[in-house]
């Protein structure tokens, strides 16, 4: 009954809504985004009404958040973070600092591109993006997830040779345990 | 403070020879030394006359005349006056006495300079990497070292941003500030 | 044959109400902090759908064979203290494996669970989940004491460590517990504030000290069993209050609401409190909640 | 000849025999050992029966030997424990020095524990007791470690117990002009009042040092620490509990025919809690599997003290099942740090971390006698700590359940302390290469853990010999069937649900289980626990990041003042003052000849001085 | 009949006057003879003790005189138990110190001499019936002691022999002036006639002799004040001799005091006064036994705790008290014995002779160690070695005669005594061996002697009743004052020559 394919579906839409309605986030606080988290979580902008709350621990969260420049120094921790976050998971950059390398565009140890290092499901622009864009972005991601879309683990997991050699290129001393999911 | 600074100028001068003394305005005194003193009047500057903070050991990269120069400034409580020794040690493989046995923190100051300038302490007690993760270039705060470059070709780039600059040429656009020589001579 | 299917049946129904209710409960406590807080807050099944995501998380990962029967241990409790729980009064489909001495027996087996997700929590090598056991272990030394004091009270001045006994009585005078032994309700409702591990008590966990301690490597399906646990647990404890400090409830409406009321206690006062540190909270239970409960104790050895 | 002789024949030729084959070879010595222990515990069990006695006498005094109900109990504790021991030690000690000497007073002092047993009269009592003393004695110094510290306080508490008790045969034979103990037990209640009053206390002060009560426990928890594991888990296990057989059998005896005995009883139960609480704060105070046991073993022990001084039929019956139960969990528990140290070389928490995975056997038993010895259902410890717990509440010591309560939940800190210090946590390199402790060592452990499960489900089994051995005492029979127990306040015979909640607890334990495990758990993957999310970092390989270190610190801080002071320091205050006082006595003797004559010169002055009041 | 009891006299007198004669033909006969004779006297002792106790006392009469005039020896179960006892432990010392001096022919000739006279003197004390005659062997016994106290020609022992020669000399004095206050009042030196006439004496006379007594043999028999030199002696004087001091020649102090309290006059207060200073010697002595750094020392101080125990038991005065105390005297003799034997092969080569200098000993010297624990549990009275029993007996004794007050005593005394012993103890099995001690291995012969002891301990532990027969006849022999002047004065087995 399960293998059914109309089941499948209806357990799909079930699953998917539940994804889409809670959110734990795990606010990795890079950079300037994470002052922004605070209002947007808080009384102002509230994000729990989305079903958006913060998570402890990687093991129980669901989205990751990278709140701004990352050095390679931190990318190794996020890499380590999202390896260990379980499946489903998504990843939300901040900034223009996580998509072109904004003003660290010359910076000997930042990085300039996240998504060439880990799979990125939205980019929230802005320099920082105010709460307001923070959560058009959940609910941009909320709508991902319903359509099923944001697949951004699976694609880590398909793609990992590719993510993996980019990653040893900017972090030389790679010692982590293998990522087997 | 004027005659704290002369005593203090008197008795450095009387006991460290070869040291050359400047006064500035506020709390301020100057000494500049030879490298090898340098142990002998931190410890003289800690033991003898009260000067046990050390707020911090600074370096410049004196690149033309291919010299660091490395400046350790001490603090005294009691006289209320900041002492900065300066020394200076050559560029080429550049070594230094390590001071952390007077100064412990003084460890955290040499192990950034190791890092970021390649100068050498002898017998620092340096267990790992300390600020640098896995770092392969070149010390990274040497004048003489290409960020941009480096950047370019360590880090993939997005393209569309081919016509970022360097932020201080744009400044000197604007602004049509004077450049002095130096500074010419090592523009990007 | 029929009647184990009749219990079975009896037991599967009271779980799932327990699930619900609890469930329902730790939504609305999001709620009620949320406006408290001037916050609009998720709806009051925001609690459902977490669990349903939890359980449909697609991988998990544990640390060993302690952390992998963390979660049932702790299920287990909180199951058997509902089966052991009465209900409702002198209901026979609900489940009642209540028995002379049941009471000395609950305060066991409600270790139980928690020593069991201990040791899956010291298995999994994660320092943060072995000093939240720690902390955890050291508050219950602290909760206990008052609880006990309370109960110990009950059992002399009715002469029974049985539940029902307790309820028959409530029936049979019309007098809640909490009335005639003020005392020992005042003690036993400042323990119940540590069983719950709500702010002020809520170090075990802390989230951004410890990164919510015990259960700091448990995701996905664990998770979800100890969410599940954890309501249905919730909702057996606030039982066994209703049960022996307010009449117990003669259909499950009452049992709601008397559970609800019971349980804004711990939620408001958590809301509004700060954080205690370890050994201030057990101190604190040591202090005015002992004091109530040995007061418990002389009324009912006095009067 | 009688077979009580030849069961201390045996015993005692045995331990001379293995003293003299540790000269010949290792394996005659073991097996020897074993065959003795074995040997001896089939024949007590098939050819020695309830009410077999045999007399004969010494220089004038008739003195008896035999077995009653009540000694069976303990025989039971001693024997078992022994054959679990000899096969567990023989692996365990494997190696090691002087291991004649060893096994001569292992012996020796289950020879003498059984002879405490079977001692129909005070002056064998007391020779077997004292046997029991020496022998155990030279087992805690065995190691050498610590001897002048925890030997000499074991000896100098044993030999005042000890003495206390001579005190008190002496007068009892005085009086009675007879040595046995029913005679004692026919003619207490005539004795003079001052007599009431003494024997009793002088009796408790010998049983009270070997059961480590408050203030004569200050031995205890060194000397349990310090003797090889093979041997504490006799010493705490069994050599304690013949504190207990005494205590209770001056309870039974005495304490019941004194004129107001309230007070005895409230005393005694009183500091067999505090006895509980102060060892329950010290054990979680330890980082030391071993002095953690120790502490722990005093602890329960103060449990049962306080069921026995209550003393009420049910409060009994909790006591001496509280004793088996004692018995089965911290031997299994002793053992197991015992295979720990034997694999690992330490057995301090703070050093050894992450064995589960290589010493599975040695975790479940161990994991089972935690369950057990924290009191939690279904295992035995909770049967006894329920009856121990209605007993209280029944004889109206409401504060009294309150402080057993206490000791009793915060017993669940060091319970926990144990199982993760030793067990779970980061796997480390260090510990790689241990394996799981040798088969000899395992089975002994196991066989416990599983005893002390089925006992808790049906306690039936070990009640019924207590319930015997209680109306040897004199008490009316507490069960009528293997499932009776009490209820409060209620007749004695109403049903209790252990089975059906055993059923139940393992039922859906087993549900959940399977649930976790097979359905829907596929995507489940075991992962190191290196493999933690520690922000991010990833531990190498030499970093360790088990918490150990001030494992219990904010509870300790929390119940710092009541462990400002050690009981050890007043003790050592009073040796020093005492040893302090002698050295100025001492000096009469100068070392001059002449101060020697001046005291001949001086005796004789006194004597001639007081001459009419001296003689006359 | 193999002989009469004068041969425990003279036979060790002509053998010491033998040995100088004798070696200058053998040289190894001064170590042979000693032990025959002692056999021989082992042999007989036994052998009329048996006698004695089916058939009643021997007194044996010197030189034709009856008594009260003529000297006479009184072999009673008591006095026999007591003169077998010396004996046995002469031989055992004897066995021990066959060996001693090897290669230095002299020393060994005056050791073997001065030995003979200490046991010949000891044996006198107990046997003969003349108060006279036994100040004789009291000054005999002490002149040998002081000899050999100095043996080592040290000064340590010559001061220690000194202070015993002042201590000693004063005590004879005293003795002298209590017999001729006895014969200026009764005419009379025979103990019998003494005690069937002691009710003619003045009581202020009576007391007088009395105290006189008391200190004189008091300073032999080891009581409080007058035990200065005890330490000193035992501790400079050769292990052997130690031995025999605390096996040998306190026993018969001791058991003159006892003589002089128990039969000759009927003064009361004398028991109460036994307890009293036994008490105290106890007390005071184990205090200082505790503080002791040297082992000697110790056990020297030790074996004035028992001896002042024994006196506690004789003081109770009941059957059972003597019978008690008894079997104290002979643990005593047996336990101190083997803890001066084998513990001066513990601390055989260390200069200074500490306790400390005993660590780790167990491993070297297995069979020492094994008897030193032995013989300290048997003093220490642990069950089931010999120590228990007398223990036991003593205190039930107490008990019997309601002196509970002075039982918690002894058993306060008994833990120092048991905290210091088993120091040792644990010093010589755990701890590490002081590098710069090399043990001396004991010879055959010493170990021979020593386990004959360690097994003597264990007989009599395991089976008291070996020893308990005699002993009662001894205690009802010594308590029964008007069968002793009829057996002496009149009837009884009379041996005349």
């Amino acid at each position: 009954m399960i293998n059914d394919k109309n089941s499948q579906k209806i357990v799909d839409i079930i699953q998917n809504f539940a994804r889409q309605h809670s959110l734990w986030v795990l606010a990795y606080g890079t950079g300037c985004g994470a002052i922004e988290l605070p209002p947007t979580m808080t009384s102002r902008y509230d994000a729990e009404r989305l079903g958006v709350r913060g998570a402890a621990t990687p093991r129980q969260a669901d989205v990751l958040l990278i709140t701004g420049y990352l050095t390679t120094k931190t990318l190794k921790r996020v890499i380590r973070v999202y390896e260990q976050m379980q499946d489903p998971k998504y990843v939300i950059g901040f900034g223009s600092c996580t998509i072109n390398g904004g003003m660290y565009w010359d910076s000997y140890n930042t990085i300039k591109a996240l998504d060439r290092y880990m799979p990125v499901d939205i980019y929230i622009n802005g320099c920082m993006p105010r709460p307001e864009a923070v959560l058009s972005g959940f609910a941009k991601l909320q709508k991902l997830i319903q359509a099923g879309k944001a697949d951004g683990a699976k694609k880590y997991k398909e793609n990992l040779e590719w993510y993996r050699a980019n990653q040893k290129n900017v972090i030389p001393n790679w010692r982590m345990p293998e990522y087997n999911w | 403070m004027k005659e704290i600074k002369k005593t203090v100028i008197e008795k450095i001068t009387t006991h460290f020879k070869e040291v050359t003394a400047q006064q500035h305005d506020g709390n301020r005194v100057d000494f500049f030394i030879g490298k090898e003193e340098i142990p002998a009047i931190l410890f003289f500057l800690k033991d003898e006359m009260g000067y046990n903070h050390l707020s911090h050991i600074a370096c410049v990269d004196w690149l033309e005349e291919k010299e660091f120069e490395i400046v350790y400034i001490v603090w005294s409580y009691t006289d209320k006056i900041k002492i900065f020794v300066h020394t200076r040690v050559e560029r080429e493989n550049p070594v230094m006495d390590n001071v952390d046995m007077i100064w412990r923190q003084a460890n955290t100051y040499e192990r950034e300079m190791k890092e970021m300038y390649g100068i050498e302490f002898t017998g620092l007690e340096a267990p790992e990497e300390f600020l640098l993760e896995d770092w392969e270039g070149p010390p990274p705060m040497r004048r003489d070292f290409d960020t941009e470059a480096y950047a370019r070709e360590k880090f993939w780039e997005r393209p569309g941003r081919e016509d970022a600059r360097d932020v201080r040429e744009t400044i000197i656009e604007r602004t049509g500030e004077e450049l002095p020589d130096f500074a010419k001579k090592y523009k990007r | 044959m029929k009647e184990i299917l009749y219990y079975t049946w009896g037991a599967i129904v009271s779980f799932v109400v327990a699930f619900s209710v609890g469930i329902t409960y730790m939504g609305l406590n999001r709620k009620i902090t949320a406006r408290v807080q001037n916050r609009y807050g998720p709806p009051w099944y925001q609690n459902f759908i977490d669990v349903i995501k939890l359980y449909s998380k697609k991988t998990s990962i544990h640390h060993g064979v302690m952390h992998h029967m963390g979660p049932a241990f702790i299920m287990v409790t909180a199951v058997v203290s509902l089966l052991v729980i009465p209900i409702l009064n002198g209901n026979k489909f609900f489940p009642n494996l209540n028995f002379q001495g049941d009471l000395i027996f609950l305060l066991y087996i409600m270790v139980f669970g928690p020593l069991g997700m201990a040791l899956g929590a010291g298995q999994t090598g994660n320092p943060n989940s072995a000093i939240g056991v720690t902390r955890g272990l050291s508050q219950m030394a602290g909760f206990e004491i008052p609880w006990v004091m309370a109960l110990v009270a009950l059992m002399i001045q009715y002469k029974t460590t049985s539940i029902v006994d307790l309820m028959n009585v409530q029936v049979e005078s019309g007098r809640w517990l909490m009335f005639s032994s003020p005392f020992a309700f005042l003690a036993a409702v400042m323990a119940m504030l540590g069983m719950f591990r709500y702010a002020p008590f809520d170090i075990v966990g802390a989230p951004q000290e410890l990164a919510s301690g015990p259960m700091s490597e448990n995701g996905g399906k664990y998770l979800f069993v100890m969410m599940s646990a954890g309501s249905v647990f919730t909702f057996a404890k606030l039982t066994l209050y209703v049960d022996i400090f307010m009449g117990g409830a003669d259909n499950l409406i009452i049992l709601v609401v008397k559970t609800f009321t019971l349980y804004l206690i711990p939620m408001l006062y958590g809301i509004t409190s700060p954080r205690y540190r370890t050994e201030q909270s057990v101190r604190w239970f040591w202090g005015w909640p002992s004091f109530f409960g040995l007061l418990a104790i002389l009324q009912a050895a006095l009067f | 000849m009688n077979m009580i002789y030849i069961l201390f024949t045996l015993m005692f030729g045995g331990a001379i025999l293995t003293f003299l084959a540790h000269k010949v070879s290792g394996l005659l010595r073991d097996t020897l050992f074993v065959l003795t222990v074995l040997a001896s515990t089939v024949l007590f069990y098939t050819k020695i029966h309830t009410g077999d006695t045999v007399d004969f006498s010494i220089s004038g005094l008739s003195l008896q030997w035999g077995i009653n109900a009540y000694g069976r109990i303990f025989s039971m504790i001693v024997l078992g424990l022994g054959v679990m021991a000899s096969f567990y030690s023989v692996s365990y000690m494997k190696g090691k020095e002087r291991l004649g000497y060893f096994y001569f007073n292992f012996l020796i002092s289950l020879m003498s524990m059984m002879g405490i047993l079977m001692s129909h009269d005070l002056v064998s009592f007391f020779i077997f007791w004292e046997m029991m003393t020496w022998s155990s004695y030279f087992i805690v110094i065995y190691n050498g470690k610590n001897v002048q510290r925890s030997g000499i306080n074991y000896i100098i508490f044993s030999a005042l117990g000890a003495y206390a008790m001579l005190m008190a045969i002496v007068m009892v034979y005085a009086h009675t002009q007879s040595l046995m103990i029913p005679d004692m037990m026919q003619a207490f209640p005539f004795f003079p009042a001052a007599y009431k009053i003494w024997l009793p206390i002088l009796f408790l002060t010998a049983f009270t040092v070997k059961a480590a009560m408050m203030p004569l426990h200050v031995w205890a928890p060194d000397a349990y620490a310090d003797s090889p594991m093979a041997y504490t888990s006799v010493f705490s296990g069994a050599l304690s509990k013949m504190g207990i057989y005494g205590m209770i059998m001056v309870f039974v005896t005495m304490v019941n025919y004194l004129p107001d005995d309230t007070w005895f009883r409230e005393t005694i139960a009183w500091l067999g809690a505090i006895t509980a609480i102060m060892a329950t704060l010290w054990a979680i105070a330890q980082d030391d599997a071993r002095k953690l046991l120790a502490w722990s073993s005093v602890a329960q022990l103060g449990y049962i003290i306080t069921g026995v001084a209550v003393g009420t039929p049910l409060a009994m019956l909790s006591a001496l099942f509280l004793s088996v139960m004692h018995a089965l969990f911290k031997a299994t528990l002793f053992m197991a740090v015992g295979a720990i140290e034997k694999q690992t070389g330490t057995t301090k928490f703070t050093e050894v971390t992450g064995l589960i995975r290589k010493m599975p056997w040695t975790f479940i038993s161990s994991l089972l006698a935690i369950i057990g010895l924290a009191g939690i259902p279904p295992l035995g410890g909770f049967v006894g700590k329920w009856m121990l717990y209605e007993s209280l509440i029944n004889s109206n010591h409401y504060i009294l359940v309150i402080a057993i309560f206490f000791a009793s939940t915060s017993a669940f800190l060091y319970c926990y302390k144990f199982l993760f210090g030793f067990f779970l946590g980061q796997e480390e390199k260090e510990w790689e290469h241990v394996k799981e402790a040798p088969a000899l060592m395992v089975l002994p452990m196991i066989i416990m853990a599983t005893l002390l499960l089925v006992f808790g489900v049906f306690p039936g089994i070990v009640l019924k010999p207590i319930d015997l051995g209680m109306q040897t005492l004199g008490y009316s029979t507490t069960a009528g069937t293997f499932w009776s127990m009490s209820g409060l306040f209620n007749e004695w015979g109403n049903q209790i649900m252990m089975r059906p909640l055993a059923y139940a607890i393992g039922g859906t334990f087993l549900f959940f289980l399977i649930i976790l495990t097979v359905k829907g758990f596929k995507e489940t993957r075991y992962v190191t626990t290196k493999d933690i999310s520690s922000s991010g970092e990833v531990p190498l390989e030499h970093e360790n990041l088990t918490f150990s270190e001030g494992f219990y610190q904010p509870f300790l801080r929390a119940v710092c003042p009541v462990m400002k002071r050690r009981m050890m320091t007043y003790y050592q205050g009073f040796g020093q003052g005492m040893e302090a006082f002698f050295d100025y006595l001492r000096r009469v003797y100068s070392g001059n000849g002449q101060t020697y004559a001046i005291y001949v010169i001086v005796f004789v002055v006194i004597l001639l001085l007081f001459k009419n009041s001296l003689f006359g | 009949m193999v002989g009469s009891p004068v041969l425990f006299i003279a036979v060790p007198l002509l053998a010491a006057f033998l040995i100088p004669l004798l070696g200058m033909v053998w040289k190894e006969s001064i170590r042979i003879l000693p032990g025959l004779v002692l056999l021989y006297m082992l042999v007989l002792a036994i052998t009329l003790l048996e006698q004695v106790m089916h058939t009643g006392t021997i007194v044996e009469i010197l030189a034709g005189w009856k008594p009260p005039w003529g000297i006479n020896l009184v072999f009673s179960p008591f006095t026999g138990i007591l003169a077998t006892l010396m004996i046995l432990m002469g031989f055992i010392i004897w066995i021990y110190s066959y060996r001693f001096k090897n290669v230095d022919f002299e020393e060994a000739k005056k050791y073997f001499i001065l030995f003979m006279m200490l046991v010949t003197g000891s044996v006198g004390i107990v046997l003969t019936g003349d108060i006279f005659n036994q100040f004789v062997f009291i000054e005999i016994t002490s002149i040998s002691a002081y000899a050999l106290t100095a043996f080592y020609k040290h000064r340590d022992s010559a001061e220690a022999s000194f202070k015993y020669l002042m201590v000693g000399s004063l005590s004879s004095m005293f003795l002298l002036l209590a017999i001729i206050l006895i014969y200026s009042q009764l005419g009379t030196l025979n103990m019998a006639d003494i005690a069937s006439k002691a009710h003619l004496m003045k009581p202020e006379f009576k007391i007088l002799a009395v105290i006189f007594f008391i200190v004189g043999l008091g300073i032999e028999a080891e009581i409080f004040p007058l035990n200065g030199w005890v330490p000193d002696a035992y501790a400079q004087a050769p292990g052997p001799v130690g031995a025999a001091f605390a096996g040998i020649v306190v026993k018969a102090g001791v058991y003159a005091l006892i003589r002089i309290i128990f039969t000759l006059f009927d003064v009361s207060g004398t028991h109460q006064f036994l307890i009293v200073i036994g008490l105290t010697t106890m007390i005071i002595s184990e205090m200082a036994a505790i503080r002791q750094d040297r082992l000697k020392r110790m056990l020297a101080y030790s074996s004035l705790g028992q001896m002042g125990l024994v006196l506690v038991a004789f003081g109770i005065g009941t059957e059972e008290g003597i019978f008690a105390a008894m079997f104290l005297l002979i643990n005593h003799a047996i336990g101190k014995s083997l803890l001066f034997l084998s513990g001066s092969y513990l601390v055989y080569n260390s200069a200074d002779k500490y306790i400390s200098e005993t660590n780790g000993m167990g491993k070297f010297l297995p069979v020492t160690s094994f008897l030193f624990a032995l013989g300290a549990l048997a003093v220490v009275g642990m069950p089931p070695f010999s120590g228990f029993w007398g223990k036991f007996f003593m205190m039930s004794a107490a008990a019997h005669a309601n002196m509970l007050l002075i039982i918690a005593l002894i058993l306060s005394v008994s833990l120092i005594e048991l905290v210091y012993y088993f120091r040792v103890i644990n010093r010589i099995y755990f701890y590490k061996k002081e590098s710069h001690i090399t043990p001396k291995k004991p010879t055959v012969n010493a170990v021979i002697a020593m386990a004959t002891l360690g097994v003597i301990i264990l007989i009599i532990g395991f089976y008291p009743d070996l020893i308990s027969g005699y002993l009662h006849q001894a205690s009802q022999a010594l308590l029964d004052k008007g069968k002793y002047i009829q057996d002496v004065l009149s009837t009884g087995q009379l041996l005349t020559h």
